[in-house]
């Protein structure tokens, strides 16, 4: 259904070039939920914002092709992306707090959303939006939708972020970071609403987070990125339970396991190369703790492991 | 240990035309020195407000909260006994920092709170590159700006400015829920390593419930606005009292829990039927006739209370 | 109305019925008992009648109301006998009872008109038609008095129109009440005064209606006079002037007038070098008369002879006249030890070519060795400064109220009038101020001329004020209006009564 | 458990001036503005090696001339050059009405943000007191102001900057007014923070665009006041070679000696056209965020 | 909202009782003589006394101002000193003729203004966004007596599609007073003549008049929007398929009101100061010439009279300016 072909991309700063994507290359199929896993800065958000054409305007789509239902988005015209937008492919922003219109109450947003995709009365629009905002478990549906973001908390907002992204709905949700302000019940039950979302309307989904819980409980696909790159992907489980990428591993130990409280977590050493001057071999390799020769000079494509478990790593290749 | 923090019957209620929203109703709580309280509950059930109303951004409708046995608020004004004393760390990294600022200004602007002489000590470049590294920044972002950064980025930020007054009690609302793992376990581990060197006070506000095992050793449950369950954080976890708390923790996400373990969840929703029924009643699996009148918390073992029939 | 065809407002200015006449502000105040401002007096002169009018182009008089009059030997009574066929707008006879309350009501009002006739001491109604009036010394010029604009016979009937004891001033601001051929018609602040026949006035006009428009600009007036949809431009600037004479339905008049361009040297109060009357002189020695016609008004004014203008009698055509001599001009200063003088020229913007003018002085009296700083102030502010004496030379310009020499030289040089409107160089002189009392109490014309020369002699050689030219009056006129008469003393005034329109 | 500071950790470069010569270079605009504004400026310093005119000396005979090589852009109702009074008006003119402009919206902002800062009574006081200046006619206060502080060119210009603050104060305190509210000056309130630091620091900065873009668009505003003063004799007095004066007077001529008003005001527009490229250009070089 | 309008309706006592008194010295301060200038040039001593009598000039200057206050609650305005007339009056002819030239200069101002400042930001550094630039800048550095001659010079000298001068055509006679605002009227008595009429003659003066406040609300629309156009709700409308002008106006425009509403408020002042000399080129019957010439001739009940009504009217305006930023952004508390 959607396809990212060698996609870079570049960001123009005073300071130099940053390579914030490098040679991504991954497909969601019909009805699928893939997710997204990586640290901080690693291009998770920009790969979504690529595909929804958002980009800033410092930034330089150097090659590729996203292409969706044989069309390639990169390619179309404003008023063509302007038809899939909302409709076709939604976005779920990562920071609810911005991502509401200031000065407009949240009931008039999201039922002006309705209306633009569904081609309703304003009347039923209205009702729509009551429902939709039930369905994200809103309290009080009809109060909350006469207040301004501002009068909201973080989850609320967050929870209205993801009805906006649904109302259509749409055929690909891209939800980034869709639940980090949310408590685990309400987690819970929006993961639970996605699912149906899938299960039932057909809607693929792309799921970007860093909560490998969320990843295991919802992603039949995972994809893990680091620096800008597709460093390992594959089946949920096998990502998550047979981690081939130290660095996957490495996120995993870094979880809280809820276990022993008095043992430091074990966070990954170091730091996320600059991505002006990219290492020459692996970009983990500062960080590896099996970093070998060959990893500081020649680095390693992504490449097939076993049953659609894709890695990047030269350990893995003995 | 002597209690920091003392809030005896607060509340805060929005009025907006007829309607009025509990944001917090009729909360009475103590922290004491040296304690990691978590604060737990469904979203909007009045985390931040507890976070704001002790920070000074909204006055409380009623009730009365002190710091170190002084009241925070007199008549709408806050009080504030010493700069630099409580500081937070906020839901919304994004806007909560100056767009116009480069990071090393919006780190080191709380130092303008102190004096000359505690500001120069604490102003010094090494001390600066010390504290951002500890939360994983680089000394190269000190000249940029906030919107260079990525979300988990921001958030460290903020931490590292919370953390630069050396102050002896944060409030921390959701400081890691816009950061990935690896730097979640730093920024955790950081936070629980300041605390032990010296020796701080936190409110943790979050809702991952292992995030809250792992850093809190007390905490206290919110459900719209009211303490549901508060306890040490073996007893919660081991034996939660309240319904609410064991949905809380049944429905945590995880690598490592049974993921085929039934996950107990609310219950249909029912209108209670009388002006003082549990709060929890509308969703409660367990709910039966004599949920119709509210519950009083009770002690629930040491230092364990809830608020609940059963 | 596409292409440029002329607007339907023109139709009615092409019709011979009316006249439109393009001014450049509105008026103020139309009671003659308190209007000192001659713009205003376009529009009442038309609609009162006085006892005695100007003689078409001259500054004499000829009958008006009062068809015939004598004056006492010691000159301190004048009786007039007037018409008994002149009638008021409401129909109402114009006798001695409304000449009577037409002064006795201007001196009660006590504004500017009054200080004219202060010399009035009582007015008599002798009978129906005859009226006498008492004055308290001989003064000559009274007569001359009588046909400006203030002599203007008021209806007693304003009274009917009396509010709070104003002798129906409000009123008569704003209307008219006369015996003239016109009366006013309509008043649209800020756009038109417009004047119409008045049915019961003795001389009917052959031009019913008289639209006095208000254009502010210039460059405006002058695209409307070409197009045809005015036929008197008042505001086009001289220096635009050349343009309409290239006009082919455009004739201009050119008519040496009585208004006087001069320069007030304050020879009391002002810098102390001007108390030397050589340092007065040299400053009138150094000043390039011609080119100031040129650079000031394109060539339209005639350069002074004396301080009486040319055009009114008592102008001297022998009289000495300065003319530009550096060399001259540099040796008195050098005699005064007045070199390094700098002097503060004073002028507000109440004439667009003063700006110029002063300009003009400045470098003029530069080559002399005059340093002149110009002091551009507003004009009610040059007004008090003037009045101070805080300056050392300040434009000024003056023209006659009344067709009498007195106008111009006992306003200027006697001393009574010293540091007040005219003689604002604070100039004085004994022996000039006997020969003046002499010359204004006379009721000999000639000899009060020759008087008037003698002093003319003396203030010109004293030189308190630089004497620069005599205003030419231009007016461009449409060729379809015939029968305008230029008279000097009714400057920016219309003959309407005798005008016709093709 | 400390993080190891990276070896290759880059040293702290000077960014910030390079961030600055960036965004400008990036700013073609406002290289251009910058550019007009410059030469303008470069004329009026060397006018008297461009020009072979003195700005005041009349030339009777050479009155109304047209542009020709011997006069630029013509000459005037006494003959002065006019090319040559730009050039040297230029000192007085842009000058000053950049002068009174940054005052006014200095103290503008200053005022502006105080007031929507602190609200209340201090807000209703400043104003309402605002309110009464800005009621006035400009002119009249202008004029009154003048001719209170006695006629010179600078009170001249004190003038026009007192009047024209009520806009800025107005246009900054609106801006404080959202911002206020929003989270980072309530978390730089939380850390106690005092009052004017925080007006300095957070709301000033973030205020301050609609101001550059109002003050750049003034300045022309600013030196035909001044002009109009000069002729209530309050301003520079003549024959000063000042733009505002060369056109009021000049627009008379516009039909017969088009080249009289035409110039200066084509100057006048050059110099407003190229502050307000400029006015851009700071604004973004104010706004980190446009730097992407 | 009742009670902070009904506040600020109090204190729009307070500023016009702060605004004569400031008058009033002003008045003091700004040498000239009133009864100088009415009695003429060639007044004596005593004529002036008396006309100082009669204007109450030989009063203290606190009892003059005594007596004005006294006047004003009344509705009195004084007796203009030029004019001889009530300055009441004289106001209520004139201040409805610039009212309707500044009304409709306002609405063609912001009509065209935001638009083209949204134009200008949405297509930032583009040509159009340059032309705009040039567009409005040329419209805030040409006086306007420039332009408005030029304007006269081609539509009326050349063309001949406009009249040059007045209200309304002298042959026409105005509509019935209802408005005072002689479009307004003219279609309300149903005369098409009349309103044709005042429709030519007002519109070469409120173009050329809008100008200067059409580049202010250009540039402040632009300069807003563009801090609009990159926060982050306004990608996300857009990525939620919002699209086109509700796009731009309610996520866009309305967030950048703020300011422009700002110079908007102020503007109109200085629309109404500013026709002064749109009035004087196009012989405009309004208030700017008649206080102009007050100036010049120190008539200060007019000149008081004139600073009243503008600061009430000033007052208003603003007051609405204010009261719209609790409607634009609700997070701002009264
Ligand atoms: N407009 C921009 N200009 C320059 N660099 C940018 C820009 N936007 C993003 N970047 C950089 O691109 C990299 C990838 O950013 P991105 O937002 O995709 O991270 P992320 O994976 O979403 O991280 P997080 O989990 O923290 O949200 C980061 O290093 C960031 O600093
Ligand atoms: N300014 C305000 N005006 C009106 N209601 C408000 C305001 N601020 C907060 N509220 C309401 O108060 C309640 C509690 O909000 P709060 O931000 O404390 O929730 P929270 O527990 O922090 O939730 P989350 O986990 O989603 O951040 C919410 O229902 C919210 O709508
Ligand atoms: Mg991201
Ligand atoms: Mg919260």
């Amino acid at each position: 259904m959607l396809e990212v072909k060698d996609l870079h991309v570049n960001f123009q700063t005073f300071r130099g070039t940053i390579e914030a994507l490098k040679n991504i290359n991954f497909s969601i199929a019909e009805k699928e939920v893939v997710g997204i896993v990586g640290e901080s800065g690693s291009g998770k958000s920009i790969t979504a914002l690529t595909i929804l054409g958002l980009l800033e305007k410092n930034a330089d789509i150097a090659s590729g092709e996203i292409t969706y239902r044989g069309d390639n988005l990169l390619a179309l015209s404003k008023k063509e992306i302007q038809t899939i937008r909302g409709k076709k492919i939604a976005m779920v922003f990562q920071e609810p707090m911005t991502a509401l219109h200031p000065t407009m109450k949240v009931g008039e947003q999201l039922s002006e959303v309705i209306r633009r995709h569904r081609n309703v009365s304003r009347k039923e629009a209205k009702r729509l939006m009551l429902v939709a905002l039930n369905d994200v478990h809103i309290h009080q549906p009809e109060y909350v939708a006469k207040q301004y973001p501002f009068e909201l908390s973080g989850g609320m907002r967050q929870r209205i972020v993801i009805a906006l992204a649904m109302a259509a709905p749409p055929d690909l949700l891209i939800a980034d970071e869709p639940t980090t302000a949310l408590d685990v019940t309400i987690q819970h039950e929006i993961l639970q609403l996605m699912k149906e979302l899938n299960e039932k309307k057909g809607t693929s989904i792309l799921f970007i987070t860093h909560d490998l819980g969320v990843v295991s409980q919802i992603c039949n696909r995972t994809i893990v990125m680091y620096a800008g790159e597709v460093i390992e992907s594959g089946e949920t489980k096998d990502v998550l339970y047979t981690p081939q990428h130290p660095y996957t591993k490495a996120l995993i130990e870094a979880l809280p396991d809820g276990k022993n409280a008095n043992v430091p977590l074990k966070a990954i050493q170091g730091e996320v190369p600059n991505l002006m001057e990219r290492p020459i071999g692996c970009a983990f390799a500062s960080r590896c703790s099996h970093v070998m020769e060959t990893c500081k000079t020649n680095p390693p494509a992504l490449a097939h492991w076993q049953n659609q478990h894709d890695v990047a790593c030269w350990l893995e290749r003995g | 240990m002597t209690a920091i923090i003392e809030m005896d019957q607060v509340q805060k209620h929005y009025t907006k035309g007829k309607l009025t929203i509990k944001a917090l109703d009729d909360t009475t709580i103590s922290i004491a020195e040296g304690d990691v309280l978590g604060l737990v509950g469904e979203s909007g059930s009045g985390k931040s407000t507890f976070g704001k109303l002790l920070i000074g951004l909204e006055p409380p409708t009623g009730g009365e909260i002190r710091y170190q046995g002084a009241p925070l608020w007199k008549k709408n004004k806050y009080v504030r006994r010493k700069p630099g004393e409580l500081q937070t760390v906020f839901q919304d990294p994004q806007s909560s920092l100056d767009p116009r600022m480069t990071i090393k200004e919006i780190i080191i602007e709380p130092l303008y709170a102190l004096s000359k002489n505690e500001r120069k000590q604490k102003e010094s470049y090494d001390n600066l590159l010390k504290l951002i590294k500890r939360v994983g920044l680089k000394e190269e972002h000190l000249e940029r700006y906030p919107h260079e950064f990525s979300g988990g980025q921001r958030q460290r930020i903020a931490i590292a400015r919370a953390l630069i007054t050396e102050p002896s009690f944060i409030i921390l609302d959701e400081p890691t829920s816009a950061l990935d793992v690896s730097v979640q376990a730093q920024v955790l581990n950081l936070l629980k390593e300041l605390k032990e060197e010296r020796g701080l006070t936190y409110l943790f506000i979050s809702h991952n419930m292992s995030v809250i095992k792992y850093m809190c050793s007390k905490v206290a449950v919110l459900y719209k606005g009211n303490i549901v369950e508060i306890g040490s954080t073996e007893q919660l976890f081991n034996n939660p009292q309240h319904p609410y708390t064991e949905i809380l923790l049944s429905s945590l996400p995880s690598l490592f829990e049974n993921k085929e373990k039934a996950i107990e969840g609310f219950a249909e929703t029912a209108q209670p039927k009388g002006e003082n029924s549990c709060i929890f009643y509308e969703k409660c699996p367990r709910r039966t006739d004599q949920c119709m009148t509210s519950p009083a918390l009770e002690s629930r073992g040491k230092d364990h209370f809830a608020v609940c029939h059963y | 109305e596409e292409g440029g065809e002329p607007q339907s407002g023109d139709e009615t200015s092409a019709s011979a019925q009316t006249l439109t006449v393009a001014m450049t502000a509105d008026q103020g105040t139309l009671d003659p008992a308190v209007t000192m401002d001659n713009s205003a007096w376009k529009i009442t002169y038309p609609a009162y009648e006085r006892l005695v009018e100007y003689d078409g182009a001259s500054t004499e008089v000829k009958p008006g109301i009062a068809k015939d009059w004598n004056v006492s030997e010691d000159g301190k009574t004048w009786t007039f006998t007037l018409n008994e066929d002149h009638k008021f707008a409401d129909g109402s006879a114009v006798n001695a009872e409304a000449v009577k309350f037409t002064f006795d009501r201007t001196l009660k009002i006590g504004n500017g008109p009054a200080e004219v006739y202060s010399v009035i001491s009582e007015i008599k109604v002798d009978s129906d038609y005859v009226v006498s009036f008492e004055l308290e010394e001989n003064f000559p010029p009274f007569l001359s008095t009588l046909a400006a604009n203030y002599g203007g016979i008021v209806n007693p009937k304003v009274m009917d129109h009396e509010k709070d004891g104003d002798l129906g001033q409000n009123y008569l601001a704003a209307n008219t009440m006369g015996s003239g051929s016109y009366e006013l018609a309509e008043w649209k602040q800020g756009e038109y005064i417009k004047l119409s026949a008045n049915k019961e006035a003795k001389v009917q006009p052959g031009i019913s209606e008289v639209y006095f428009r208000i254009v502010g600009d210039g460059a405006t007036q002058r695209m409307q006079l070409e197009k045809g949809e005015i036929d008197i431009a008042e505001g086009i600037p001289t220096e635009q002037i050349e343009s309409v004479q290239s006009m082919d339905n455009v004739e201009l008049l050119q008519k040496p007038s009585l208004l006087v361009d001069y320069v007030y040297v304050n020879s009391s109060k002002g810098n102390e070098a001007l108390q030397d009357s050589k340092v007065r002189q040299a400053l009138s020695y150094g000043i390039d008369y011609e080119s100031m016609i040129d650079v000031v008004h394109q060539g339209y004014a005639t350069p002074m002879r004396g301080p009486v203008p040319d055009g009114l009698w008592g102008h001297n055509p022998e009289a000495f006249q300065y003319e530009l001599n550096v060399e001259k001009a540099k040796k008195l200063l050098s005699e005064a030890g007045a070199e390094d003088l700098t002097l503060k020229l004073l002028y507000s913007d109440n004439k667009t070519w003063w700006e110029t003018e002063a300009l003009t002085i400045q470098a003029n009296l530069k080559e002399i060795g005059v340093n002149v700083e110009l002091n551009k102030v507003a004009y009610a502010t040059s007004r008090e400064m003037m009045e101070k004496g805080d300056f050392d030379l300040a434009l000024g310009v003056w023209s006659p109220d009344f067709g009498d020499p007195y106008m111009f030289m006992n306003y200027w040089y006697d001393s009574v009038n010293f540091g007040l409107a005219g003689n604002r160089a604070f100039y004085k002189n004994e022996e000039v101020d006997g020969l003046l009392k002499q010359a204004a109490t006379s009721n000999d014309q000639a000899e009060r001329e020759a008087l008037y020369h003698d002093v003319q002699d003396i203030v010109i050689e004293e030189a308190p004020y630089i004497l620069l030219f005599q205003k030419d009056f231009v007016l461009p006129v449409s060729k379809s209006v015939e029968g305008f008469v230029y008279n000097p003393m009714l400057e920016g005034i219309y003959n309407l009564a005798e005008m016709t329109k093709q | 458990m400390e993080l190891q500071p990276q070896a290759e950790s880059v040293q702290a470069q000077p960014v910030k001036k390079s961030a600055l010569l960036y965004k400008l270079k990036k700013n073609k605009l406002t290289m251009v503005g910058a550019v007009i504004l410059g030469v303008i400026i470069l004329a009026a310093v060397f006018a008297p090696v461009l020009t072979p005119y003195n700005p005041n000396m009349i030339d009777a005979a050479n009155k109304f001339q047209g542009p020709s090589w011997s006069h630029w852009f013509g000459t005037d109702e006494v003959g002065r050059d006019i090319f040559t009074r730009i050039l040297y008006g230029a000192r007085l003119s842009l000058g000053l009405g950049i002068v009174a402009i940054l005052i006014a919206a200095g103290i503008g902002l200053v005022i502006g943000t105080i007031s929507g800062y602190f609200g209340g009574m201090i807000d209703q006081a400043i104003m309402r007191t605002m309110d009464m200046v800005l009621a006035f006619p400009t002119l009249i206060l202008a004029m009154a102001l003048a001719a209170a502080l006695g006629p010179s060119i600078q009170n001249a210009m004190i003038a026009i900057a007192l009047v024209k603050i009520p806009v800025y104060v107005r246009l900054a305190r609106s801006e404080t007014l959202s911002l206020r509210e929003s989270l980072f000056v309530k978390s730089a309130q939380t850390f106690g923070i005092r009052p004017f630091r925080i007006i300095r620091k957070h709301i000033m900065p973030n205020s301050v665009s609609p101001v550059i873009i109002q003050g750049t668009l003034d300045v022309g505003d600013a030196i035909l006041l001044i002009a109009t003063l000069g002729f209530l004799g309050l301003g520079a007095q003549p024959p000063a070679p000042e733009w505002g004066a060369m056109i009021s007077i000049g627009w008379k001529y516009l039909l017969d000696f088009w080249w009289y008003p035409t110039f200066p005001c084509l100057f006048l527009f050059l110099s407003a056209g190229a502050l307000n490229l400029i006015g851009d250009g700071v604004r973004d070089v104010l706004d980190p965020r446009s730097s992407r | 909202m009742i009670k902070t309008i009904f506040k600020r309706l109090l204190l729009l006592v307070f500023v016009v009782f702060g605004v004569t008194l400031i008058t009033f010295i002003l008045s003091n301060i700004i040498p000239g003589d009133p009864a100088s200038m009415m009695a003429g040039q060639r007044a004596n001593e005593e004529t002036l006394e008396q006309v100082r009598e009669q204007l109450g000039l030989d009063q203290p200057v606190l009892t003059q101002y005594a007596n004005y206050m006294q006047g004003l609650l009344t509705g009195d305005l004084g007796t203009s000193i030029r004019t001889q007339k009530p300055v009441l009056d004289d106001l209520l002819i004139f201040f409805p003729a610039t009212l309707e030239l500044a009304v409709l200069a306002f609405l063609i101002a912001i009509v065209i203004g935001i638009p083209l400042g949204i134009l200008a930001a949405v297509k930032k550094n583009t040509f159009r966004d340059h032309a705009s630039r040039i567009f409005t800048i040329s419209g805030i550095s040409t006086p306007v007596f420039w332009s408005g001659l030029l304007v006269i010079f081609i539509f009326y000298g050349v063309l001949g599609w406009f009249p040059s001068n007045g209200r309304i055509d002298m042959a026409i006679n105005p509509p019935t007073h209802v408005t005072g605002f002689y479009l307004l009227d003219s279609l309300l008595s149903g005369d098409l003549v009349a309103f044709q009429s005042s429709l030519r003659h007002i519109i070469l003066p409120a173009i050329v008049l809008s100008f200067a406040q059409l580049a202010i609300i250009t540039r402040q629309v632009r300069a807003s929007m563009l801090e609009v156009l990159e926060k982050e709700y306004f990608r996300t409308a857009i990525a939620n398929g919002i699209h086109g002008p509700y796009l731009l106006i309610k996520y866009g425009l309305r967030n950048a009101l703020i300011p422009t509403i700002t110079v908007i408020g102020v503007s109109f002042g200085a629309l109404l100061g500013g026709a002064v000399v749109t009035e004087t080129v196009f012989g405009w019957p309004g208030m700017g010439k008649y206080v102009v010439d007050s100036i010049a001739y120190l008539d200060f009940p007019a000149m008081m009279g004139f600073t009243v009504f503008i600061s009430i009217g000033y007052v208003l305006i603003n007051l609405v300016v204010d009261l719209s930023y609790y409607v634009l952004n609700p997070q701002i508390k009264e």
